[in-house]
């Protein structure tokens, strides 16, 4: 490690308020747009990181949300479209001792970007991804997006579109990620809980923001933002705690039968047979991941969050391995190595 | 051999002095004629000779036994003299099976020594080569060539007879039954064979014993068999004195980035997609770990970039490598460094294309694709090396470049260069040019996009420094302050300035070396992998007394500020390349000048005897 | 107006006539610009006048109000005389708030009509664009302009007092006074307006009225206020004869490829990855599936281009679009169309570069990676339109060239093309020439590679043909077998075979128009969007007696057979381009001629004065 | 559609061998790649397809296994790296009259190709996935690949590579894709019978075929080949049956546990606990694609197969309402429609 590596973990962590970390660029987004609610709570919830702000960059790809590094008074990286889980892997394994956001939307992040979000996940580089998905393509004004509904009607598809929708929860999972999440524009004690849990993952966090675009996808999500039926089928998912939801006089539970969860009355079921979160385990994260309205309640919170080993910490290992074992390179007795000759 | 000697009946072992020779081992992708060849180079240069080398190996793994598209094959040249190429037509061909020998016969000189390994003469052999009847019964065959017919496979099954081998392990050796045979042809020294021989099969002591006896049985064979009838020998070339190794071109890039690396004390994020032929490179830097070199296998090209660019993001530098398909990927993620202005060095082992094309075979066909293979006004430096072992320095050259402009450099290797290698001599790391890397820490004053006014470079900065905090993309900026701009003055500006920034990497080039005459009647213009075949046809042109001078050029973008004037100083200007046209074109929309082309794309090395022509045919022109 | 009028004060309206008038609408991205400049367009189309527009909006979906880079504007040029650009200068700004007023001002002629809407020159506004205090309370302002301070809003919400609509809806409305005023100033006709106000709003018929209410309020306004002194009259402008529409560049392409999937009469599948400002060619075909039409919204651009080229593979017409970052990511899928020698056809709608850049702005520094923008040797055909409804005839004739040459055939528009529009003369379909597409059915005889003799194109085989079974791919193939070769002579047949067979498309060109003498001091030469402005430019300096001439390539690769020729004729050649020099050094290269290069990079078209000024630098520079 | 169109349709099926499907090219594999053994499945499995030969295209992208359409007496297209989903995709929306097989391999299907294989699942695209898993890069001579494990040493990653693999059935599931199959290359009446079931697939079917590298990854899959290894490990898949496997005289039974699978000796629990494969639930199917030696059996057989929207069903609906409705396209109409004027 060099000098300022080595220093950088050293110093001490001022106290920051939010304010802190406001950047002075003006806000180029809509009035309106979900996103704001978005940059306040992540400002928000920096200070409690306990990371010195030079030590944290944010990178994103191309998009709406993808302005967002301009706000934050941290460094940032605004880069191409889809990329930024890449350069992001690049950054940490060049300074793994940085902290690093990367914010993508639905379109950046599983359109083209899909496979740098595939191999992100599996490569378990520790990075912490904010998805917002607000299913639109916002900044290109307009067309459906990887997350979009089945016969969604967007400027590029005025019968409707002819693709079925990407979860991007079970797509994660699928992927092998180590943390995922779910949190919503509108619920921004939620939100600031949930950044900090994912930024606190070692290994790839990955938190879906339920965004709202206002101007091209208005209330998608509106069945989480409405108070009556955010009530009824909100899932909240606490770690240890039975999956319980509805509102309190007409209670549900969540429960397996076989290999299917299944919906029934709370009251129905005895508390030995409920399902409890467990956070560690991944299959049964794979389960909540699929459920939706009408038949299932929506999972929001941390449907899983495991350790695994960490790409970059592996990558760092066997550099020090070799260093510690055949002491560091030296360029001049490489090249007079091996077979070599002679003439005068 | 430069002067072919006529075919010699039977009588006493003569030993002739020749001053070059060009020797090529062909047989099936399993007959080991790659390794074959590469320790017949050791042996030539450590007996002193000068020498290149041409490995040629099909596409295919592992192509079936005996087919004509399995043919593998290894050529060299060695010499007295200066050798700049494998060499166009060859001395000596081994041919190990009837493939080979259908594959590579044309390129025998008349009354050149042809070896063949009898014994896969056999029908099988014969009908998948598309030979009706055995070419050795030919007559005409041994009319027109030296014909040697030995069963290297019968004696080296002989040789080994009492090890307790398995068949097919003894018949395994017979490439060096065949080595030990041409060695003592050409007079080259055992030693390093043997040597070698010991340290590759360190874990197998009767394998090493094996190889070792084909080899010197291979070497007895030629000393008492009644067969041949004179041996050659080459003195020794004169070359700088020091000390020497056999360098390959993937492998120089790779230690001219350790030694970047080193000398520049930061690690150094190496970020590729494996593709041929620049896999080689991840996998060397790979067994590096100690030089802090830090190596990700990607994703895919994309991602192999733009990790790069998030490690020189970071105040490591990034480099990438690919090869034709894989560049013309990254050409996005290319334009997003442009633009953001951080060091970046991107390796290009051209192949032949369009598309997959002939992916283990060389082209010079990315330069276009280099300079421009971008959207909008995106320019890079672009440098290329000579050699092998230039490839060394070039990458060197291209992190100190990138570093001290903030800019991307390219570097367009090839095939031929990327597992050609040559004799190289070992240099002094402290003689290095120092790279400087200035990471800004200072808070007083500083603006992202401010410049150095020599070099027009922005500051870098590495994230965790404190009150430096800033954020870059690749929308617009405001020169200076950095923040998003669509103002269409600051636009013209900073199209302009990242131009000017790459113009004034011109003040890094020395004077151009002009390889004869300062005037004259002909100016042959090269760059990259051709250096050999240009120069050895530019010296046998200016042997022949004619008016005729060679540059080569390392920097294609910015060109060398010398290069306009010194056109300007001859008739005709003459631009081989291993492509349609390129360069050339580059110098007459630059220079005005007539330049001509001289094109062959076939996959292979131009042949100086070609190149030499249209030197000739130029001459003749007035 | 050309000519601008001294202010006049107070006294009875007249009407003076004039040759043309460049306005410019201007507000903020919510003030309804955009529509409001389209209408005044339509207006002044049916008032007989020729025209063309510019629009130009900020990147940001809805930048927050009142800031400057939340500013979009909306300009025309109309005229009796043949328009060729939007103009340069204005002769009058319509200002609906002080961003406005900030970004716009010096692009005023002194003199110019100056109309802001005062009630929007509040304290936060004025802050939010930088005014420490009012700047119409500045007697300089309407010193040096005929400035007229209106309270459009106010005057807007008095007329639509007795609707039932709130307080901001009615507000809304103030763009269709400015347009009524505006429209009584230069004595445009209400009707398509009012039409249009009905369709637009038939949902909501209170919208319509109110609307409509505004737009008379605000032409009532100018024929009564006191302030407005006079108006101005335009004769119709001579023009062919027949039906016209207003075109703009992107729907001209897309209309383009459902004529020519017409008349090919297969399916033509449309692959493409949104990106500005080429979006809206996808969105406009989604439109049109009865024309078999398929639009493919790819998950990124590589798909779009692939997908294309499956289409391609099954016998439907394969055609991708983006922009510069998105051409970029296509490199390599190109490179497999160009070898596997099917039709494909790539619109590149050209946006500021590099890298992201400046998405909404304009730009032409594409062409060299349209050219080369892919590894090895891997040539395409390359035009250009140069006019919006041009654009219908180029996208139409890509996919008649890419189908009878079996080859890909890159367009370059740009964003200034894509958005802005012209008055169109409404072609007869039946006299577009015919897309004869040959599917092989015949067994006999067929080879993937076999080529036909004038073009040189390989047959297009449609899977589903019985007994046609064949593979195609990315490796280098034998000619006429079209099995995998890496043989070395084959390699080079085939790299000048795809050279060639483009470089055939120049039959396919018509002889060059020569603007101006045939032979004399200047030659201006320019391509794609810039044909107005060079030609509005030319034909001043020749109306002054000049000796220039001008001629506008849509062929840029192959370049027209009588180019050189052509270039040779004048003493001077000048080639005006929206990017560093590229066009420039393709011609100097291709024909040695000391070519000279303007070139301005602002986002923006060229402004005629401006290459008006270069013409007369080359002439004075003897 | 064109008169070509419908005309394919109604040519009757001429009766094929294996010999039909054989096209006069070298095959240029290794000698003992497992490639020969699934090119001759394939090409045995085509004639009771029942579809005439012209109709049926293979589409690869590159890497040994993808050199796979020059083998095939077909129409085929050798494309590049990692873009035949895409490809395909293209040509079936051209024309959805083909049978389209697509051939990749684990680094051309999930390293490069991963964003094309997780779009073109979630479309539900009609063509059949053909994924040769032989856990390394063969064409480029033996570097890592995605779904090689944890640590491994090849070319590229001398002290082990530092990233985990990708598991392609969970990854394909987290697409949402609708069929999905796992064979082994030596095991070839299984391989048949598993191409003929993917084939049937009317959506996307996404096979994955397990295949010896014998060069550079020899016996990776000896789990499966191994006799003794397969009769412990191997948990075939059959609709309807029990999730039993082992050998014979220790039979044992995969039931879940709550929302966890858990392996029990098969006679520890009655016949109506067991867990019966159901091929319609993708949920069951996500809990089985995670299996795998030592804790738990490898699954192979038809994990999922469900109906769904086909995306070219779709687009051509579209069409072919529009054209009902309203008649084929008129250019000549289109050009005059709308706001225009005459100049006389
Ligand atoms: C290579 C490339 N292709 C396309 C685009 C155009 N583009 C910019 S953002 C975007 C989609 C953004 O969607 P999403 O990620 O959902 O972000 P949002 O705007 O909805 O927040 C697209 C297609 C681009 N900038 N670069
Ligand atoms: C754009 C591009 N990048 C890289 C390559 C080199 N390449 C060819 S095949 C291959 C990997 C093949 O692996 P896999 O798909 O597993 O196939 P296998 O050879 O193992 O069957 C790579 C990296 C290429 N041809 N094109
Ligand atoms: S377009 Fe939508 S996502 Fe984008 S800024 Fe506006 S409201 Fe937000
Ligand atoms: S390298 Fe491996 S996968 Fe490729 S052909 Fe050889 S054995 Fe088969
Ligand atoms: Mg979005
Ligand atoms: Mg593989």
């Amino acid at each position: 490690m060099s000098a300022t590596e080595a220093g950088a973990a050293a110093a001490p962590t001022p106290k920051y308020t939010k304010k802190d970390f406001e950047s002075d660029q003006d806000v180029r987004w809509c009035p309106g747009c979900g996103d704001y609610a978005i940059l306040s709570a992540i400002q928000k919830s920096m200070p409690d990181l306990g990371i010195p702000k030079e030590d944290i960059v944010f990178v994103s790809g191309i998009g709406c949300s993808s302005r967002f590094p301009y706000y934050m008074n941290t460094y940032g990286f605004h880069t191409i479209h889809g990329r930024a889980p890449a350069i992001a892997t690049g950054l940490k394994v060049a300074r793994p001792d940085l902290k690093v956001f990367v914010v993508t939307g639905d379109g950046d992040g599983l359109s083209i970007g899909g496979n740098h979000m595939l191999h992100v996940l599996r490569r378990n580089v520790n990075v912490t991804i904010l998805l917002f998905n607000n299913r639109i393509y916002g900044l290109t004004k307009g067309q459906y997006s990887p997350t979009s509904e089945l016969g969604k009607v967007t400027k590029s598809t005025p019968l409707g579109s002819a693709d079925r929708p990407v979860n991007p929860l079970a797509f994660a999972l699928g992927c092998g990620a180590t943390f995922v999440g779910r949190t919503v524009d509108r619920d921004v004690k939620h939100m600031e809980e949930m950044i900090k849990r994912a930024s606190a993952h070692h290994g790839t966090a990955f938190l879906e923001i339920l965004q709202n675009c206002n101007i091209y996808n208005h209330l998608t999500w509106n069945v989480v933002y409405d108070k009556e039926s955010k009530a009824a089928h909100e899932l909240r998912l606490e770690h240890g705690k039975p999956l319980l939801f509805g509102p309190v006089d007409d209670r549900h539970a969540l429960v397996m039968e076989g290999a299917q969860p299944k919906v029934v009355r709370a009251k129905d079921v005895p508390e030995s047979a409920l399902w409890v979160h467990d956070e560690t385990k991944v299959n049964a994260a794979k389960l909540l991941a699929d459920l939706w309205t009408p038949d299932y309640p929506i999972p929001t919170g941390v449907l899983t969050a495991i350790e695994a080993p960490v790409y970059e910490d592996i990558v760092l290992e066997q550099e020090q391995r070799a260093i510690s074992e055949r002491g560091p390179g030296d360029i001049a007795k490489l090249l007079t190595s091996g077979d070599t000759w002679k003439i005068d | 051999m430069s002067e072919s000697a006529p075919p010699v009946a039977g009588g006493l072992k003569t030993r002739r002095d020749i001053e070059r020779a060009v020797v090529r081992f062909a047989g099936d992708s399993g007959d080991g004629m790659q390794i074959t060849g590469e320790q017949f180079t050791i042996e030539s240069a450590v007996a002193g000779s000068d020498l290149a080398t041409l490995p040629n190996f099909p596409a295919e793994i592992r192509a079936p036994v005996g087919t004509l598209f399995g043919v593998s094959s290894f050529q060299l040249q060695f010499g007295s003299q200066r050798v700049y190429t494998p060499g166009d037509r060859l001395d000596m061909l081994v041919a190990m099976n009837p493939a080979a020998l259908k594959v590579h016969l044309s390129d025998l000189k008349p009354g050149g020594l042809l070896l063949v390994n009898t014994e896969a003469f056999e029908p099988g052999n014969l009908k998948k080569a598309g030979y009706p009847s055995d070419p050795l019964d030919e007559p005409a065959l041994a009319e027109r060539y030296r014909l040697h017919k030995v069963d290297m496979t019968g004696l080296t099954m002989r040789a080994l007879a009492d090890l307790p081998l398995s068949a097919k392990d003894k018949e395994r050796c017979k490439n060096f039954f065949a080595l030990g045979l041409v060695s003592w042809i050409y007079t080259r020294p055992l030693e390093p064979t043997l040597e070698s021989i010991q340290k590759k099969f360190a874990k197998s002591q009767v394998i090493a014993d094996a190889n070792t006896r084909a080899l010197k049985a291979g070497h007895a064979f030629g000393e008492t068999a009644e067969i041949f009838t004179e041996s050659y020998a080459i003195e020794p070339a004169e070359m700088a004195p020091g000390l020497y190794r056999a360098m390959t071109g993937n492998r120089a890039l790779a230690w001219g980035l350790l030694a970047a690396a080193q000398r520049s004390n930061v690690p150094l994020v190496y970020g590729a997609y494996p593709i041929t032929p620049a896999s080689s490179i991840l996998e060397e830097l790979a067994m590096h770990k100690r030089f802090r070199i830090r190596t990700i296998q990607a994703e895919d090209e994309i991602a192999a970039v733009t990790a790069a660019i998030g490690a020189s993001f970071g105040g490591a530098i990034g480099v990438t490598g690919s090869s034709g398909p894989g560049i013309a990927l990254k050409g996005e993620g290319i334009g997003l460094a442009v633009t953001a202005e951080l060091p970046l060095v991107i390796f290009d082992i051209q192949r032949g294309g369009p598309s997959t094309g002939l992916p283990t075979k060389t082209e010079q066909a990315d330069l276009m694709q280099a300079m421009y293979g971008r959207n909008s006004e995106s320019p890079v430096v672009v440098i290329a090396p000579a050699t092998p072992g230039d490839c060394f320095y070039i990458a060197y050259e291209a992190v100190r470049i990138a570093a001290k402009y903030m800019v991307p450099v390219m570097v367009l290797s090839d095939g031929f260069l990327a597992n050609g290698s040559e004799p190289w001599l070992i240099p002094d790391a402290a003689t290095l040019p120092p790279i400087e890397l200035h990471f800004r820490t200072e808070k007083e004053g500083f603006f992202p996009y401010l410049r150095d006014p020599a070099t027009l470079a922005r500051p870098w900065v590495r994230p965790g420094t404190p009150g430096l905090e800033h954020r870059i993309g690749g929308l617009e900026k405001q020169d200076v302050t950095g923040n998003i701009s669509y103002e269409p003055e600051n636009h013209d500006h900073m199209v302009r300035t990242r131009a000017e920034k790459v113009r004034r990497v011109a003040q890094e080039i020395p004077p151009t070396t002009i390889n004869g005459p300062v005037a004259g009647e002909v100016l042959v213009v090269g760059w990259g992998s051709t250096y050999g075949s240009i120069t050895a046809a530019v010296e046998r042109a200016q042997a022949d007394g004619k008016s005729v001078a060679s540059i080569h050029l390392r920097h294609l973008n910015p060109l060398p500020p010398d290069l306009g004037h010194i056109l300007r100083e001859y008739r005709r200007v003459l631009v081989p390349e291993i492509n349609s046209g390129q360069l050339v074109r580059v110098l007459r929309a630059e220079y005005l000048v007539d330049a001509v082309g001289f094109n062959r794309v076939r996959g292979l090395p131009l042949a100086s005897d070609d190149i030499h022509d249209a030197i000739s045919q130029l001459l003749g022109d007035h």
